[in-house]
């Protein structure tokens, strides 16, 4: 049952994925990502890591593809318009770091494969919460100080006038 | 010197509860709560009038939908002279005139159009009419219909009131 | 019976009630919108739709509106993005039903030896998925103004995207003292968590222990629903209808009926977080347990009914309230609204966080 | 020459003036009903009625000889009481129905009722005299002796102008009424001036009767079309349907009559017009369009001279066309197509009624302006017939309705010998009934330019209203054929193209429309 819904949603992560780089309307790559960000949450929940899950659509699908959305309604390019992609040199490109990819997941999965996963409480609001306040709690400080940098630049950036 | 020139008071500051708006918004739940209560209880405050079944009183001069007058022997009393065609100042009146069988009538409306979708209900025809033959003492708004064609109201349309 | 049918059983016996319950609820709420709002305007409301005659106040009005949306020409206008634009009305509906499944509508029963929660799902995330599926109602919207291929939906959906990501952070941060006092996440436990009385007088509900995270998250759940007076999306005065101008037929329906059960779901929601949920004042598992100290025995079922019973009226209240707002305060300015979201609500929040943490920590000490 | 004073101002006028002109000279109107310019002094209305000084009672100023110093004055307190109870006292009977009356808007009694009456009536409207309404008297006219003021102008038209005398006055007093003989109708064909001398709404047209308030009508200058006479007509029009023509005063040619058939010729160009082009296709009618069937004509016209000779290329003109059509007919047959096959008739069916004032016998208004501008008349139109019957022609190009006299299955039957034949009409007829193409051309109303009627006098006719339908105006068509067959025309408007006749044609050098004017001018020698 665990595996045939792994395969499942392992195989719209991906083929949402591809879809994503391969659309010609941005709108359509927007939605597929929203697809694949829910198939991973969804591969998250069969790991137990439901708080995971939940923040993945909070932040990945409700929040950060919402913007994307909102920066593609607002430029709003009609399909006829779109640019035309040309540049060989980028696929060339593309298809070799997705070879790589694709050499490093098989002897990770070699490794991992089918290992049974960590017990339920990992996944945990309380346990992910400890961990963070505890364990990684520099790793998490540096990473709210980088995205308070980034919120600053933006500002300063959309302040200034040009 | 300035003209015409009126001071209007600005909007008085808020005090600070105010500016909160907490308790102002509950004011004014409390006021279409107490609106909507007195409407259940007491159902003669509501100021709905159900159409079709009950009727506004409409004051005398209330100009509605026209009506063409008749003689007593059932003939229109309208006599052709486009006055009232003359007079509209939205050009909605279409009349043609046509040679009466009786002499003592002589001249009457072969048609008679009323555009109601152009009319303005401004009253000039029935002003305007020396026989009297044109009321819009009805007290009938013009009913909607479905096509322009139907809106566009004859002489036994106007007859038939 | 055998385990796992009496499970499946049970599970499919959960949904259909709650279902019933919530789309019920959607139904009669339309109708209330109308009348209420009819009556706070003196006016008198829906009363022509009858069936054989009778017209029950115009409660059959939601059928014939029903039917009418079902038999009206169901067209795809030229400009529109022809699949967005028939997907958007899916997203719109399935997040609101989706919400549905977390919210506790009544104590864990015992039935034939096994408890049972009254719950469709008891999620240990339970209201971070709430969130989660919140956040994508605005997809429906931004997707329905944006596939439309017209103006003013496409301004009513970027209002929409930009007004929901505003709040949906205040609704985030207002909740975190309730997380803090109750130590949980999850809808039952804070709901038990309801049970108990502050200084001995009080029900110890959100609302007590929290008014201000109250007070956030009511006005950022409105915003987030789209209702009055932040319902600037579909703002008619400027926008004719916003995201959903080019939409009719059952499409529209759609959209109607996750703007109600939206409504239904956030009441049901206020009311497990911040009003107990479905317990009742001063009622234990076997009685009252009034302040003075004198008990009332209750039988069991009695204390059922009632919880259930509190939880329903709380909602219906809730729902109400959306209505009621509706129709007394009117729309904010657009920069209002972001004014407020950004530079009050999300604040305020802040404040209400650091002000729990603080009271907090001085108890436990 | 008589010095006189009216009303302060001082006038001096030839001898044997009556003050009414005297007054009009300066400005001054003085109201009259029965005092007709074209007519003989009755002096039995009182309208005019004026103040002289040393004379003891007011005077009729229509039949008061002027004389050297006298003084005259028309706005004294007397004679508005004067003039008040002389209305009053027309009114007395007069049924007042306006509304029905076609008169109202042009009526005498509406008009200076407003003017001088604006009194209350003293007389019960039961004891009124009643007296015989919607009498169809004959001619166009339909008479309405209730309302009639008993001025006797139509008396007066009848026994001077016409000499037929149908008209009388009969009974007396209160009952006083006018009326013909029993049996004895309207006998003349000039009775639809009796409706415009009529200065109340006792005569009226029957033809206009009803049609349309005069109100709303508008006015252009025009010429009568029914025969060479070239009478100046008012052409009356409300958008673009013609209601009626009026003569207007030319002394030179129609004083301020115009005939009962002359009246009736706005008809035709509001019934049974040709609308949009079309051609003829195996017997049906096709509608074409403008842009593809001039350049269509003016090739068939070039590819027939081109292959047989321009001598089986023809060309009718019409005497219905202006001096400015036929000329430029006229250039285009003879230097584009080069063909000497150009013709006109001025005949037409019927009998040629002619009777010496108004009426001529030729029944178009321009054949002299065609025959000035040298387009062979009579022989040579029949010479051409006889070579299209003999099969001699390929193809034809023919302005007008019809043929001359030919009837409908003559004319058919001749034009089925061409194969291939262009019409320029206004109207449906045996032409268009058998033309491969017609080219539907604006009507006199709808178009602009001259007629040389029957002594040479070159008369104006105005654009009226725009044309109807996709009808063109025929010097656009003829230009852009001429200009389709290289002739470079850079005529635009019918002004252009005079100003061209008046350069080389002899007949009408030195003409202008200016020096033409309003009334028209006659050509030298």
């Amino acid at each position: 049952m665990e595996a045939v819904l792994f395969i499942l949603f392992g195989a719209i992560a991906v083929c949402g994925a591809i879809m994503v780089v391969t659309r010609k309307s941005p709108m359509a790559s927007a939605l597929y990502l929203i697809l694949t960000l829910f198939a991973v949450a969804a591969l998250f929940v069969l790991r137990q890591a439901h708080f995971l899950a939940a923040v993945q659509v909070i932040v990945y699908a409700g929040a950060v593809v919402v913007l994307f959305v909102f920066v593609i309604m607002l430029i709003n390019v009609p399909e006829d318009r779109l640019p035309v992609e040309r540049a060989t040199t980028t696929r060339v490109l593309g298809v070799l770091a997705a070879g790589i990819f694709i050499l490093e997941s098989a002897v990770l999965a070699r490794r991992f494969w089918m290992q049974k996963g960590p017990a339920a409480e990992v996944g945990t609001v309380e346990t992910v919460g400890r961990a963070l306040f505890t364990d990684y709690l520099l790793a998490f400080e540096i990473t709210s100080v980088l995205l308070l940098a980034a919120v600053i630049g933006a500002i300063a950036l959309a302040k200034r006038k040009t | 010197m300035t003209i015409g020139v009126i001071k209007v008071a600005r909007p008085r500051k808020m005090s600070f509860p105010e500016s909160l708006y907490l308790v102002e918004i509950v004011k004014g739940l409390g006021v279409t709560m107490g609106h909507m209560l007195s409407n259940i209880v007491r159902q003669e405050g509501i100021k709905t009038i159900e159409y079709p079944e009950v009727r506004r009183e409409m004051p005398p001069r209330f100009r509605g939908r026209h009506r063409l007058m008749k003689r007593e022997d059932g003939t229109p009393r309208c006599v052709a002279c486009y006055c009232c065609a003359t007079a509209c100042p939205a050009k909605c009146i279409t009349i043609v005139a046509g040679e009466s069988p009786d002499p003592g009538v002589e001249k009457y409306p072969v048609r008679f159009d009323i555009d109601m979708l152009r009319c303005v209900f401004c009253g000039m025809c029935v002003e305007a009419c020396p026989c009297d033959a044109i009321r819009m003492d009805t007290g009938w708004f013009t009913p909607p219909d479905d096509t322009r064609e139907k809106l566009i109201f004859t002489i036994d349309t106007l007859l038939e009131k | 019976m055998t385990g796992p049918l009496f499970d499946i059983a049970v599970a499919v016996a959960r949904i259909a009630v709650f279902f019933a319950f919530c789309f019920g609820l959607v139904v009669v709420m339309t109708w209330v919108e109308r009348k209420g709002a009819a009556y706070i305007q003196d006016r008198r409301g829906p009363n022509r739709a009858d069936i054989f005659g009778i017209r029950a106040w115009g409660l059959f009005h939601p059928l014939a509106d029903a039917l009418k949306f079902l038999f009206k020409e169901d067209f795809i206008p030229d400009n529109a993005h022809r699949l967005f634009y028939q997907m958007a009305p899916m997203f719109s509906l399935a997040p609101a039903i989706l919400g549905i499944a977390v919210i506790p509508f009544g104590p864990d029963v015992t039935v034939m030896g096994r408890r049972i929660a009254l719950q469709i799902a008891d999620l240990n995330v339970g209201i971070l998925y709430l969130f989660a599926v919140s956040g994508m109602t605005v997809y429906g919207v931004v997707l329905a103004g944006w596939a439309s291929g017209s103006k003013y939906p496409l301004l009513g959906g970027l209002r929409s995207s930009a007004q929901m990501l505003s709040y949906e952070v205040s609704m985030g941060l207002s909740l975190i003292g309730i997380f803090m006092v109750f130590e949980s996440v999850r809808m039952s436990q804070i709901v038990t968590g309801q049970g108990g009385l502050l200084f001995g007088v009080l029900p110890k509900w959100g609302v007590f222990v929290q008014p201000l995270g109250f007070i956030l998250f009511l006005v950022a759940q409105y915003a987030e629903a789209n209702r009055t007076p932040f319902d600037l999306p579909e703002g008619e005065s400027e926008l004719v209808a916003g995201y959903h101008t080019e939409y009719a037929s059952f499409k529209f329906s759609m959209f109607m009926m996750a703007e109600y059960l939206h409504m239904v779901v956030g009441a049901a929601v206020v009311a497990t977080l911040f009003f107990g949920g479905w317990q009742f004042p001063y009622l234990g598992d076997a009685g009252f347990l009034l302040p003075g100290g004198s008990t009332v025995a209750v039988p069991p079922a009695l204390v059922l009914l009632l919880r259930i019973g509190a939880f329903v009226s709380k909602v219906l209240f809730f729902a109400w309230l959306y209505v009621w707002i509706r129709w007394t305060i009117p729309r904010l300015r657009y920069d209002q609204v972001m004014r407020l979201g950004w530079k009050v609500m999300l604040p305020l929040s802040l404040l209400n966080i650091f002000a729990t943490g603080l009271i907090l920590l001085l108890l436990n000490k | 020459m008589p010095t006189l004073t009216i009303n302060g101002m001082i006038v001096d006028v030839p001898a044997g003036t009556t003050i009414i002109n005297a007054a009009e000279k300066i400005g001054i109107e003085i109201p009259r009903y029965c005092y007709h310019p074209k007519l003989s002094v009755a002096g039995n209305c009182r309208m005019c009625l004026v103040e002289v000084e040393k004379f003891p009672k007011l005077q009729t100023a229509c039949s008061t000889v002027v004389n050297d110093g006298m003084v005259v004055r028309t706005d004294t307190e007397k004679v508005r009481k004067a003039v008040t109870g002389v209305l009053e006292l027309m009114l007395i009977h007069h049924p007042i129905d306006c509304p029905i009356c076609d008169q109202a808007g042009e009526c005498g009694l509406q008009n200076y009722y407003m003017k001088f009456g604006l009194h209350k009536s003293r007389y019960d409207l039961e004891d009124k005299v009643h007296k015989k309404k919607v009498q169809d008297i004959g001619g166009q006219i339909v008479l309405d002796a209730e309302r009639c003021i008993l001025c006797s102008r139509c008396v007066r038209f009848l026994t001077e102008v016409t000499g037929t005398q149908e008209l009388h006055f009969f009974n007396r007093g209160d009952h006083s009424e006018i009326s013909i003989f029993p049996g004895r109708p309207l006998d003349n064909n000039y009775t639809g001036n009796l409706a415009d001398i009529c200065p109340v709404g006792a005569l009226t047209s029957k033809d206009f009767r009803f049609k349309c308030r005069v109100w709303f009508l508008k006015v252009f200058d025009s010429i009568c079309t029914g025969c060479s006479k070239g009478c100046n007509v008012d052409a009356h029009h409300k958008g673009d349907i013609l209601y009626r023509l009026k003569p207007r005063w030319n002394d030179a040619v129609n004083q301020a009559w115009m005939c009962d058939f002359g009246r009736l010729t706005y008809k035709e160009m509001n019934e049974a017009r040709l609308l949009t082009p079309f051609v003829r296709e195996e017997g049906a009618r096709k509608v074409a369009a403008w842009g593809s069937l001039l350049p269509d004509v003016a090739f068939r016209l070039k590819a027939a001279a081109e292959k047989g000779g321009t001598d089986r290329v023809a060309v009718i003109a019409s005497p219905q066309s202006s001096n400015e059509e036929l000329y430029l007919l006229r250039r285009l047959a003879t230097e584009r197509l080069g063909t000497s096959n150009l013709a006109f008739t001025h005949r037409v069916a019927g009998d040629g009624f002619a009777d010496g004032f108004l009426i001529q016998a030729d029944k178009n208004p321009n054949s002299r302006g065609a025959q000035l501008l040298g387009i062979p008349d009579g022989a040579a139109f029949d010479a051409l017939v006889s070579k299209i019957a003999g099969g001699g022609i390929d193809a034809l190009l023919v302005f007008g309705n019809v043929l001359g006299p030919l009837s409908e299955e003559e004319t058919a039957a001749l034009l089925a010998k061409v194969p291939f034949v262009a019409q320029v009409g206004t109207n449906e007829g045996p032409v268009s009934k058998a033309a491969n193409a017609v080219l539907p051309s604006a009507s006199v109303a709808e178009r602009g330019g001259t007629f040389t009627s029957h002594v040479g006098r070159v008369q104006r006719f105005r654009f009226g209203f725009p044309a109807r339908g996709k009808a063109k105006n025929p010097i656009e068509i003829l230009v852009s054929l001429g200009n389709r067959l290289g002739a470079g025309w850079d005529f635009a408007g019918e002004a252009s193209v005079f100003k061209a006749i008046a350069g080389t044609e002899a007949p009408f050098a030195g003409m202008s429309y200016d020096s033409i004017g309003m009334f028209g001018q006659e050509i030298k020698g």
